[in-house]
Order: C-alpha cells, then structure tokens, then sequence
C-alpha cells in the first residue's frame, strides 16, 4: 500500500499532517529545536501573545497531580512587537504553519492584536477565549455565549487571517460555547483549554501554586476532552483541533475518531520532546494497518451504538 | 544540551535517603559543566508524569561516568531509591548555565546546605583543575550530621572544610549561615557560591551583599519542560518579572533574584 | 498529647470521624467487610436507591483511564423497598450513622423515595442531582439552579432526615447550585461527583463504554475537586463532603482545609479496600504531628496569599 | 475471600507474551476452588490504577504455591511481564463461585481458548483428584501454537486432548468451535466447561444448548472493585438485567447469560 494521505486542512490552511504544538507547552518552537525536527509537523502553535508585555504570576507556577499538572504561567510574554521581531522570524523559516495563540483583557485589545498579527509569516489566529485570566466586566469571555460571539466576530473582521476559537471545558455546555463561536465566523475551534484545579501543601496549609489555582492539563483530562470533542463535533459544522493529554498515535487517534481534523499535543511534549514525531509515525502505521488512504476518512469515524 | 540514556551502573546509600548514583552516559559525561542539571525520566508511565531535575554531581568525561546525588523526597525520588544496577534512564542534558568562573586566582567559598552539596563537588573539582593555585573554602551545613551527605567527597576537594549542623552532631553547632559572615570576614573570598534551600540563599545573598563579595547562587523551582518552553520554573528576578531557572539559570547572580518576592515551593 | 478529636457534625448528624465511603463505590457496605472493619468509619453512603428497580446500562460499564476510570453502572440498584427490606438491616447493624443516596427522574420520584427512607437506621438522605442520567424536561437537575432549588425544598419537605445535596462539576459555576441548594434548605453539600467523559477504542472505532460516556472518577480529578470545594466553602455556608480522588489522609486533608467538614473515599476503596482505615489513621496522626485538638480546627484551614 | 500477599517465586515465559507466575501465597493456595479469580495490584501507584483479575491456574495447599498465567496485553500485565523472582503482590481473593460440580461420573468436556485454559487447568486437576473414575476430554483452541499456552500441563490432566490451531501451526487447523459438535456427538459429556473470548463462549453455548448437554462458562469483564460493589463487571443475564462477573460469576451456567446482549469488552 502506498503512503497514508496525512495532510489535512484546517480553516483553509493546508497542513502536511494533523499535528501540532499546543499553546503554551512549545515556547515559540525553538525551545525544542535541540530534540526535534520541527519541519514534520503539522503546524506550530505559540504560546499566547498579548498587546503588551506581561510579566506572568508568581511563583510557584507548576505542579504535578496524578496523570497531569496545574499550570499557572499567567499568560507571560514579551507582547506582540517584541514576538514579531525576536520570535516571528525563526518560527517562520521552519517552514510549517505558524498558528498564533492570542489573548487580551478586552474586545478592543484582543483585535490590536489581531490586527498587528496580519503579517507574513503568520498562518492562522487561535484566540484564547479560556484562559482562565482574561475577563471582560467580571466574566470570562469563554464561559459565556454572548461574549465569545462578539470577541469572535471583532477578530475575524480585525485580521484576514482564518480565525481559530480555543474553547474553555469550564462550562457546563460547551457545545453552545461552540455555537457561539461559530456564529461569529470562527473558522475552527480548538478544544480544550486546562480544567480549572487546585492543590494543597498540606503541610504548610498553602496552595501549592502562588497563584491559588492552575490550569490542570495532560493525561488525567483527556476522557474530558474526547467527550467535549465529541459533543462539538456534532453540534458544529466546524473543523476541530483536539486536545488535552495526548501522548501518542491511540490517544490522537481518541480524538479523530471523536471527530477532530487535527490534533495538539501539549503536556507530553514536557515529558517526551519527540512526542509529536511518534504521534505522525503512529498515525501513519495506524492508517498502514487499517487500509485507511487518508486519516481524514477517520475523522469523526467513531460507530457508536 | 540533548537527549541521553544512562545507564545506572551502582545506587549507593550514601545517607539515610540519600542515594548516589554512579551512571554511564558519556554525552553526558563529556558536556557537562559544574551546575548544569539534567531532566530524568522516572519510569515511563504517568505516575510519574513529568521529569525530575537533577544537578549533576560529578562528570568524568573520559570513563562515560555521571554521579547524580538523589535525596528521597517524594514520589519519583523514591522510586530512584528502588532502582537496581542497570535501570535505564531517559534523560534531557545537560540543561542550563553553571557556575561562572572566579574573578581572579580562585580564592572562594562554597556554601551548601544538604543535597545543595552536589553541583558544589562538581564546582570544587573543576577549579582543582582548571586553575594552577585554587583556595577552595567550604561551609557545609544540615540539620543533622546524616544531611552532610557525601562530605568526605566534598572536603577532599577543598583546602579549608566546616561542617555546621542544627542539632550540633556533626561540626558546629547552629546553621550555615551563622558561620557565613565571620568565615568571609576572615578569608574574604574572589567569589561566594551557594547551593541550598531558598531560605538558605536568601541570606547568603544578604549577607554577600552587604560585605560586597560577589556570590552565585544555584537555584530550584518547579519545573515543567525544563528546557525553556513552559515558563513554569519562573524565579523573580531583580530587573523585574521573572527568570527561568531551566534556561537563565540554575545559576544566577545572586543580585538578580529578588529575594523579597521569592516565594520557596 | 491526648487523642485528637476526629469527630464533626454535618447537619446534624454525629461522626465519630469525617471519613465516609463515597456513593456508588461501596455497595451497601457489606461487600467490603471482609476487608475493613466497618464500624469504624464516619459514616456509610450507600449506592444511589431509586423508586422502583433499574438494571442499570448495558457493559461495559467501567474503563480505566490516566489515574482514574469512567463507569457509567446506571443507577442499577433493587429500588426503595428492597432497599429497605433486604439491605438497610445489615447496614443498620453495623452501628454508623448511614446516609443513602438517591436517585429519580422527577421531583415527584426523588419526594416518593424520600418520604419512604424516614425509616429508623436512615441517618440522612443524599440528594444525587448531578448522576448524567437524570433529568426532566431534558435538564440535568444539577446544572440547572432553579431545577436544584425546587428539587432540594421538595426532598426537605418530604422527610425530616438531614438532606444533603451532591453537586455536580459539569458546570460553569458550581458556587450558583450550591446557592440555589442551599436556598432550597438544603442542610449539607457534598462535592464532587463524577465528571463526564468518554474513551474510545481506536482498533474497533467504538466507545470502550457501552453507555458511550461514563463519569470520570479518582485520582486524576482530584484537584478539579479541591478547587470546587475551595470554591463552594468560600460562597456558602453549609458544611461540605469533599470528595474526588482521595486515597490517603494528605488528600483528604486538601479537602479539610479547603473547606470540607467531612471527606469521602470512593474509586480508591477499589484499590486499596482498607483505604478509609488508612485515612482516618493519617488524620489522627497528623492532628498529632501539627498539635491539633480537634479535626474542625483545620476545617477551611487554607491560608492565601 | 480475603486480603493476601503474594510473593513471585518464579517468572517462566512459557510461550511469547505469556507468563507462568509461581507465586508463594499460602491463605490463596489454601482456600481456592477451581474457577475462583484473584484480583492483583500491579505497582503501588496510579499507573495502572485498579486491580487486575486473574484466574487461579493451580493452587497447591501442601506447598502454598498459586499459579496464575498472565497474558501481556497491555498497560498491567506488561509491567508484570518484567517482574523479577521477590515481587510482591498484593491481591484480593479468592473471589467468585467456581465451576460447579458434574452431573455424574465426570465425563467432562473442556473447551479453552488461549489463557482460558488456566482455571481449566484448574478445573482438570481437581477433578481427578475428587472422582474415582474421572474422564476428561479438552478442546484447546487459539490462533497460532503459541497460543496453546501451557498445553502439556493441560493435556497432562485429561484423557483425551485435541488441539486446535486457525493456521494449522499446531493440531486441526480450524476453529475450537468447529471441532465441538462433531466431539460432543461423539462422546456425550455429562457437562461441558468452557474459558475462553466471549465470541467463542457464545458459540459454545449456542451449540451446547442445542445439543442439550449442560454447560458452565467462565466470563470476563471490566472490573471496578471486584468483589462486588460496584456494578462494574455486569453481563446481560437472561432473567433480564445483570450479574456480577466477580460476585455471581466467574463461572455461570451457560444458559444463565443472554447472549444476543452480550457485548465483547
Ligand atoms: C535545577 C535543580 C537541580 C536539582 N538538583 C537536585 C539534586 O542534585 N539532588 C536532589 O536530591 N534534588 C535535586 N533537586 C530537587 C529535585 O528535583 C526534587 O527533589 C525532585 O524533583 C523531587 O521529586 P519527587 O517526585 O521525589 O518529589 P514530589 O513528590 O514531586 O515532591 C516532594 C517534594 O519535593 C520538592 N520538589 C519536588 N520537585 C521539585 C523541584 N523541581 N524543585 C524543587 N523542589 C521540588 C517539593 O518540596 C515537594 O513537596 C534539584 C532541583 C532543581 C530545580
Ligand atoms: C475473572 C477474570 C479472570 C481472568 N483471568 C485471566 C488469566 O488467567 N490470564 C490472563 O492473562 N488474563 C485473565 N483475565 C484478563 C485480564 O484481567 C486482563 O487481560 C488484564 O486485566 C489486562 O490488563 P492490562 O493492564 O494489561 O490491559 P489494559 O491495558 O487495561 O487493556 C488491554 C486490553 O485487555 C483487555 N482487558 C483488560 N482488562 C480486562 C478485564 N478486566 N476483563 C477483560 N478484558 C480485559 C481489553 O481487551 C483491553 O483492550 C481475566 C479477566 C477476568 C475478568
Ligand atoms: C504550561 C502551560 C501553558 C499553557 N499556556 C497556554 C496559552 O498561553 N494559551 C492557550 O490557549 N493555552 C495554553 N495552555 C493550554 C494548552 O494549550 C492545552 O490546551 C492544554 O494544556 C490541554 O492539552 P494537554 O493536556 O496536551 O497539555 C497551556 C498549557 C500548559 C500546560
Ligand atoms: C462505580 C461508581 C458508581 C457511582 N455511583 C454513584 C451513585 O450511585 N450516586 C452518586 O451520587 N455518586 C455515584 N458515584 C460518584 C462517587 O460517589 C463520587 O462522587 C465520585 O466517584 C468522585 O469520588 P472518587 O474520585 O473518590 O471516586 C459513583 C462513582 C463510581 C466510581
Ligand atoms: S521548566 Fe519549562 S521553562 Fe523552565
Ligand atoms: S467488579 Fe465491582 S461489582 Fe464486580
């Protein structure tokens, strides 16, 4: 059998397989350099890029819990200039998809970023509605239907670039989140963000983290996350990047089934710098063992009943 | 820095919960310098999830040895300290900046407190060789005698050795800090380089500071990826906002962490 | 020092200790007797018992996943009267106050149940409104603040037991149902049940559950828990049952400090059947080590910032 | 039932994948009846979390020995493919209802598919030594040879033995199915016993219920607690609803299950 067809298309822009970095847990790609070849992926996500620099919470900012970690960084980045000029130019001589993780404390600042990023080099926006930091009049942009529409729309008109909305699983029904989105022209959804968790020193009776609570990510989440997949997939009529605790092939393979286009790799990518590599290869062996042409005829494939 | 099996040839108990282990990793062995870490891998499922940082104890790049010095903490040191001849270990490195050089002919002072001891070994031996006349001083503090672990190696790589304990079973009694300020006083070291907890440091940092000697001080924090990416091993730093201690460290000047907001994990 | 003193309340209620079994996990207390003395636990929290019988969902019914399992048993359970007939006397003589967990598809169900479990042996009554498979008018009870309001004051009208209320973390902001519960006169909370997820046989392309989802439980969500009861505490005053995860007295003590009165133990009696023994000893000892009198002095113990 | 440690005498790798444990457990090998299962803690931490079941292969009170054969399948029972000589498990059991006694004179059938043979095994060894005349005959069905694990202590224990190979590598090529009408036709077992896939065991009921000869299955499951608390390890009972793999099975007579419901794990 000739090679699986990994390539897959995401909101318009063409990647030679379905996997990527996820937000936050790649740096600005080079970071791995030294241990990986990052022209096999699939595209490379940043992590999150604000209009002005920020200086992140205090420490301590990440702790382990079983199968997963709580992770409180703060969003901590140089802001959008200083990544377009320090960060922008080696990530694009990769020579893969840059997709840029943007965030903002309102509407208005969301889209000045937006706008900045409308350069070479720049493949796609993936806005961070979920983080846990970013509110708008006391609420979070990602829990609420009507603010998620608004910040969607504001930045699909602010950029020509496709528009990815990064959804919190922090709701209690993210397919309306979802719908939400949608209705803003988004044209992806990414999912999910952390779970919102916490962690005691019992010893001295303080939070493990200086920031109270964290971001829980990694292995523990992911029947979360397939689930929340699932659910979107069906309730919207828009390609997925799935993720939370993929580790290898069967796990991203969870999350096609489920009905995503492609998938993120995050957590993992910690604990094996070349997770993402295996994941190809596993994705390519599993499409070899199955008589599968294109991994796109997996997506959504999950029988169920 | 790069991605390295070792090969753990001996674990040694060399102190109730403290383990040495003599492994064979030459890439590791040949790029190491004194303060660098490495980021191991404790098994290869989920509990443990993430890698665990360790500084390297001593490097001998012509046998392919690395020493790594494991005090049983928690979970993925206590599965170390279970580990038999021949376990195979995944590990990133080495990672990180070590320790600068010496102003001048290398008259310095070591300060460790427990395991702090072991990126401070690696220091001591590669002044023995890298300089024609070293005057290595060292301070070794614990709270018992059993945390002054692997001293005989760390005393026979320096001209001048005190221990200080807490509780006064081993050397002088009191903390290491105590003995901090006379000791420079008296030998006014080139440069002053620490390896302890945060405590610990942050006075050690006062104390240079204010007889203004020059000191290094070789930090720990949480870490995530440990080569830069997360973010998460964040240290406040003097200039403002943060330093990773993955990437700008583990060593750092001790007058570029804000000790005031340093927060110990 | 003298023994510390382990006792709490919850709504009125006396445990010699706060360790209780978790709903679902521990049968009808009998199926662990051969390997953990009963008598001395806090409390036992029966499997949930609904009007009439339910077989329950088709197997697989349990899955494990990263430091946890989804199970989606369905609520089989013999329903009230054999309950009462068969099960409540055994349980009775073991001598520790017994709370049963309940279940039904209306309120209308839940106050039948209820006004048929004002039997002596029955120490309280626990009000399951976040079980996925209960719902009216196509709401789950538990996500719902007005449906938890209504059906808490029907529960407490209908029996003179204590009624605590077991939320649900499928949702946005479990600080809202846990208001609307306790204006519905709720007398106790206990959190968290189980979260839903999914996992996905890749080589069949089928979910692993025969029910599709299932409810994620154990260590992996441990910290969402803490969190939750972190959060709960902080906005209601009524004393909490933490649960999510625990397996020994350092997780149990996450709980207390967060604002937990009472822990219970679930997916881990699994693996380690003696682990509630194993709990209340470690929360002896600790009290010992910390010199502290009295266990509900450590109650919401946690210092921030 | 009850709490018990096991300690790994010996690890025998008695076909690729399969593993004899010889383990020393002394309250097990005591009070176990053929059929019975032993759920076994693998590690001490999250990774695996639950227990896994296993069948009780041999028990031998005299010596306190308990053998289980283990199949590496995946996450568990991978990591007990490593286990050295000294492992110590901690397991619950023996859990379950085993096979039930014979109608007769034993004129038994067996039928095994792949690790199903253990507490067939089991099974063959007891009834020779609890009837006078007993007369055994087994079908032993798998893939390939190497998965007519054990085969010799197996056929060791019966009068009659017929291997079974889907490729012919090893006996009659076919299924063990196939050979199952022609057997019975031909000798009329007094009840027939059956381990094996749940598709197998399907068929086998099927052809057992026509051919009006009693038949007991041993069932596997997903298991939560194992030992019946958490309705975890349902299969669909023809009295309508369900029953406990670990509480009212492992073995249950054939006609107890309602096979159309029955979905493979
Ligand atoms: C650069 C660096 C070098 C280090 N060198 C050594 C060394 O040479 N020898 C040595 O014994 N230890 C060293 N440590 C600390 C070591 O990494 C931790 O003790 C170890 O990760 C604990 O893992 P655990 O699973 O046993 O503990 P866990 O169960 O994860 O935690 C137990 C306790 O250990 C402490 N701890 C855990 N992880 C860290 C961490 N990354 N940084 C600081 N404290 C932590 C915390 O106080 C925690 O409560 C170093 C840490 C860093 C950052
Ligand atoms: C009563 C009983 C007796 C058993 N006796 C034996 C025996 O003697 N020898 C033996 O090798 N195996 C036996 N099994 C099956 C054994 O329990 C599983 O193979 C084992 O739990 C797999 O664990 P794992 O972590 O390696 O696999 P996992 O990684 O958890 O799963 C790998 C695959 O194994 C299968 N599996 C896992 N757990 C179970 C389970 N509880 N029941 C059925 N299938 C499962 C599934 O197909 C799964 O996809 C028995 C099961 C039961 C219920
Ligand atoms: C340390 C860390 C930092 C993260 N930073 C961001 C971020 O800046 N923007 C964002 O959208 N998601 C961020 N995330 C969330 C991840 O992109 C991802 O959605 C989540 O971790 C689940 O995937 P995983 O389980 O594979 O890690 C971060 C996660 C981690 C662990
Ligand atoms: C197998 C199983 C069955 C359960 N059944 C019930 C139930 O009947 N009623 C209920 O309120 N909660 C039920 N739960 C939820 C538990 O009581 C508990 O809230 C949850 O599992 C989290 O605790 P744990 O992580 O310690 O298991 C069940 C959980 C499991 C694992
Ligand atoms: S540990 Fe990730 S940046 Fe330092
Ligand atoms: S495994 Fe829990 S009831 Fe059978």
């Amino acid at each position: 059998m000739s090679a699986p067809d990994l390539s897959v298309e995401i909101a318009g822009v063409r990647l030679q397989n379905p996997v990527m970095s996820a937000s936050g847990t790649f740096g600005y790609g080079m970071e791995y350099e030294p241990y990986l070849d990052l022209s096999i992926l699939g595209a490379i996500v940043t992590k999150a890029v604000t209009l002005e620099e920020r200086l992140g919470n205090p420490p301590p900012r990440v702790r382990e819990t079983p199968a997963g970690m709580l992770n409180a960084i703060g969003l901590q980045n140089p802001g959008v200039e200083v990544f377009i000029r320090d960060k922008l130019p080696a990530l694009r001589g990769v020579g893969v998809p840059v997709i840029v993780n943007i965030s903002g404390r309102s509407v208005e600042e969301f889209v000045r970023v937006a706008q900045m990023l409308c350069v070479d080099g720049v493949a796609a926006l993936e806005v961070n509605v979920s983080c846990p930091n970013v509110q708008e009049e006391g609420m979070y942009f990602g829990v609420d239907c009507d603010l998620t529409g608004r910040l969607t729309a504001a930045v699909v008109d602010a950029c020509d670039r496709p528009v990815i909305v990064k959804l919190s699983p922090n709701v209690t029904d993210i397919t309306s989140i979802a719908r939400a989105a949608a209705e803003g022209g988004a044209h992806a959804l990414s999912l999910i963000n952390t779970l919102v968790g916490m962690s005691i020193d019992t010893e001295r009776r303080r939070p493990h983290l200086g920031n109270v609570t964290g971001g829980l990510s990694g292995p523990a989440i992911r029947p979360i996350a397939v689930r929340m997949v699932h659910e979107v997939a069906r309730a919207v009529d828009l390609p997925i990047i799935g993720m939370g605790g993929i580790a290898n092939a069967r796990d991203a393979l969870e999350f096609i089934l489920a009905g995503a286009t492609a998938v993120a790799v995050g957590t993992m990518n910690f604990v094996e710098p070349s997770a993402m590599a295996a994941v190809i290869d596993g994705l390519a062996d599993h499409c070899r063992r199955h008589g599968v042409a294109r991994i796109t005829d997996l997506v959504g494939a999950l029988q169920v009943g | 820095m790069a991605r390295a099996l070792a090969t753990l040839m001996l674990r040694e108990e060399v102190a109730p919960g403290h383990y040495l282990l003599h492994t064979d990793c030459p890439e590791v062995a040949e790029a190491s310098a004194p303060g660098q870490f490495v980021h191991l891998r404790v098994g290869d499922g989920t509990d443990p999830l993430l890698r665990r940082p360790f500084s390297v104890m001593l490097a001998q790049p012509a046998t392919g040895e690395v020493q790594l010095l494991v005090r049983a903490v928690g979970r993925g040191t206590e599965i170390i300290a279970t580990h038999q001849a021949g376990t195979r270990y995944d590990l990133l490195g080495p990672l990180g900046n070590g320790w600068g050089a010496p102003a001048g002919e290398a008259n310095v002072l070591l300060v460790a407190g427990g395991v702090g001891v072991a990126p401070l070994i690696f220091l001591a031996d590669h002044l023995r060789s890298a300089h024609p006349r070293p005057y290595v001083r060292a301070l070794f503090g614990g709270g018992t005698q059993d945390a002054l672990v692997c001293w005989t190696e760390f005393a026979a790589r320096c001209e001048e050795f005190t221990a200080v304990t807490e509780d006064g079973s081993a050397g002088d009694q009191g903390l290491v800090t105590d003995a901090l300020a006379p000791e420079i006083e008296r030998s006014r070291p080139d440069m002053v380089y620490a390896c302890g907890p945060d405590a610990m440091l942050a006075v050690v940092a006062g104390i240079c500071a204010q007889a203004e000697v020059p000191c290094q001080v070789s930090m720990e924090q949480w870490m995530g990826c440990g080569v830069g990416a997360c973010l998460g091993c964040a240290v406040p730093a003097t200039a403002g906002g943060y330093v990773r201690v993955c990437t700008e460290g583990p060593v750092f000047g001790a007058e570029e962490i804000d000790w005031e907001r340093m927060v110990g994990p």
